[in-house]
């Protein structure tokens, strides 16, 4: 499950900067996750949890979904991933490298590989809260 | 908004002690063959060595390495398989045998999310095949791999060396370790490549030459190290390679 | 927000009959050569031809072409200058030889703008030297000059035809014309490229033998065009291009 | 004078805007003219009135300046382009292509090429203003 590596990437960063903006007990870390990569929610919760840092303890994780939303280069259209068929082998795909759509998916429009992800990729920290330093 | 790839980056490469990528600007003179035979001699001689083919719209090094059918192992992130002794990273585990158009600001999200999620674990080597061009490839390990060394190839043609010339002199702009110059499919007996290279001061590996062996040696590594283009390669590790 | 420039671009080769794109994927295969010493022949035969070299991070037809000390001029737009009796377009005129690392999106900008504001007027054929990757460029060309069509080389080896065999399914998918498949620097007698090229229901231009006058004639174009590499490549144009 | 050049663009494309909504009459194009193009603004206002296409004869032309802002990839530095010293070979570069900016110049910081242009670049049509289309 490379859902811990995700995890960690979270922890590591959400650390960071609760170091870097003095905070001394971190409330709450606020994650947006693509819909494209297809996380397991329950396993990178899970993961989460159990890879606290010191000061994210008491920290409660708020994720957000993000609808993977693509838009062709060539033509304009729009769609949604949701709305695609793929194998099990893309979506694997997919689920390890987001940019591999490149290789399975079209414009429904135009069958150009040229689309651009416009919200729903991976995962992004949204914001770290928390208790400042004091002294 | 953070990318919170970014600083895992640096702990996934920490336990890895040399990162050497085999670059150029130029495409076609070698760098998939050299990083392919240079990482398989430092296995040989007994080192853990991690070979990463970052060329991913176009790779090759699965060829030359005669792979195929294997996948990596999902534990904690994903761990690259082990072949002829390297632990081996290639798109190609994703993308198969398909074209994967991928611009510049796709093939630096890829590029990040294999750096980010990539187990190597502890490695002597961690040897680089670079795509040719002088984009977001080079940009992106300059950027994310401060201990990258770089070991330019090219050829004697002045058409190679003219972009090999630009990429060179962008490295020591910026003070990133050289490692060597090799001059690949050697045919004749000129010394431009060799006295352009040490008037910039950087050590010149020697020639390789034109081997023609080479092509019906891709896929089979016993015969790939033991033809003229492998133990020409021996030879320079050997002698400029500091092993301790 | 709009971008002014893209609606611009058809408009500036709406005078351009056809529009050649000398592509591969791969690199090192000798798609400048191959764009250089086709535009000259074009030229040669008495056709209007504009050349623009689209690898911005490592061009190198300004070599072949021997090239210097030249600029275009500025009228209503910019006017290529003429060399060789082509029309000829190249990032060089203003990084000179120093190293422009561009990143994709960075690339994509300064093609859009060139293709912009030059002003090629009316021609019989613009020949398009295309980078190696398929990325940027190539989606940029796909993207915005409809009308171009794909010359594609190879060499022999399975190296480069692993690339160029994903090129060319891309290419087709998208129902994009390739023009035919060029196999450079043969030197053994396989009919591999042959083959898989028919297969695929693409014209297999033919040979060009691997030429030990070439690297002594690059800058120099009249040899270039005397030697096997143009006696071959002019074979092949009076052939395989339709020219009426 | 490439200024022609880029005023063809505008022209062309605002006219297209108008087409596309049903606009019959223009009254205001808005410009955004990035600073790092050093576009000369008197010979683009020229250029402007004297290639109006029909519908644009009596549109206003705003021209807004925008600043070149850089920022490096690498270590997040942030500097304007009108404090960096360019000579006058570079500047005419820039003018043509601003990407070859990455040729001439550094990170004032750390000293390397890998920057992003914030704001700045080129020739932008921010809105098409004007009478819509009766019947
Ligand atoms: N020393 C050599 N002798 C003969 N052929 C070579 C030699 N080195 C490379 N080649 C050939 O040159 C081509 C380009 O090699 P490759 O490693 O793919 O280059 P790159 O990775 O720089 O694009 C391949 O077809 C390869 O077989
Ligand atoms: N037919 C040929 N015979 C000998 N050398 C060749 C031939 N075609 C190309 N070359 C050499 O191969 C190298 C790559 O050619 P180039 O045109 O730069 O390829 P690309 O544009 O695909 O990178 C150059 O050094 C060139 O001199
Ligand atoms: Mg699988
Ligand atoms: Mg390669
Ligand atoms: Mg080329
Ligand atoms: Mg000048
Ligand atoms: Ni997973
Ligand atoms: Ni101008
Ligand atoms: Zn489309
Ligand atoms: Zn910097």
């Amino acid at each position: 499950m490379h859902e811990w590596a995700l995890a960690e990437a979270v922890i590591k960063t959400a650390s960071q900067i609760a170091e870097k903006e003095g905070l001394d007990n971190v409330s709450e870390v606020n994650i947006r996750l693509g819909e494209l990569q297809q996380v397991d929610i329950e396993i990178f919760k899970f993961a989460l949890s159990q890879l606290k840092a010191p000061k994210l303890e008491k920290a409660q994780f708020n994720i957000r979904r993000d609808e993977a939303k693509l838009r062709c280069r060539v033509c304009s259209y729009e769609w949604t991933f949701s709305s695609v068929e793929l194998d099990e082998e893309a979506r694997e795909a997919v689920h390890f490298v987001p940019e591999i759509a490149h290789a399975f998916m079209k414009c429904p429009q135009c069958g150009s590989p040229d689309f651009e992800v416009v919200s729903g990729r991976g995962v992004w920290i949204e914001s770290v809260k928390g208790v400042k330093r004091h002294g | 908004m953070v990318d919170p790839r970014i600083p895992l980056i640096s702990e996934r490469l920490r336990e890895i002690r040399r990162v050497i990528a085999v670059s150029s600007g130029k495409g076609g003179v070698g760098k998939s063959l050299v990083a392919s035979v240079l990482a398989l001699t430092l296995a040989k001689k007994g080192y853990k060595v991690g070979f990463f083919d970052t060329d991913f719209t176009s790779p090759s090094s699965h060829i030359i390495l005669g792979v195929s059918n294997i996948q990596p192992e999902e534990m904690n992130g994903i761990v690259p398989p082990t072949v002829h002794g390297l632990k081996y990273m290639s798109i190609i585990y994703y993308a198969g045998d398909r074209a994967s158009p991928l611009r510049g600001a796709e093939f630096s999200n890829a590029l990040i999310e294999l750096l980010a999620v990539t187990v190597w674990g502890e490695l002597d080597f961690l040897i680089i095949d670079m795509p040719p061009g002088i984009s977001d490839a080079t940009l992106d390990v300059l950027r994310l791999i401060k201990k990258a060394e770089f070991l330019v190839v090219t050829t004697s043609s002045r058409l190679a060396f003219e972009t090999v010339r630009k990429f060179i002199d962008l490295l020591l702009e910026l003070n990133v370790p050289v490692l060597g110059v090799i001059e690949n499919m050697k045919m004749t007996n000129s010394d431009f490549i060799r006295k352009e290279t040490e008037e910039k001061g950087i050590k010149f590996w020697g020639e390789i030459p034109f081997d023609k062996n080479l092509e019906e040696s891709i896929g089979d590594v016993e015969r790939l190290l033991n033809i003229e283009f492998g133990k020409a390669l021996e030879r320079m590790i050997g002698e400029k390679i500091d092993l301790n």
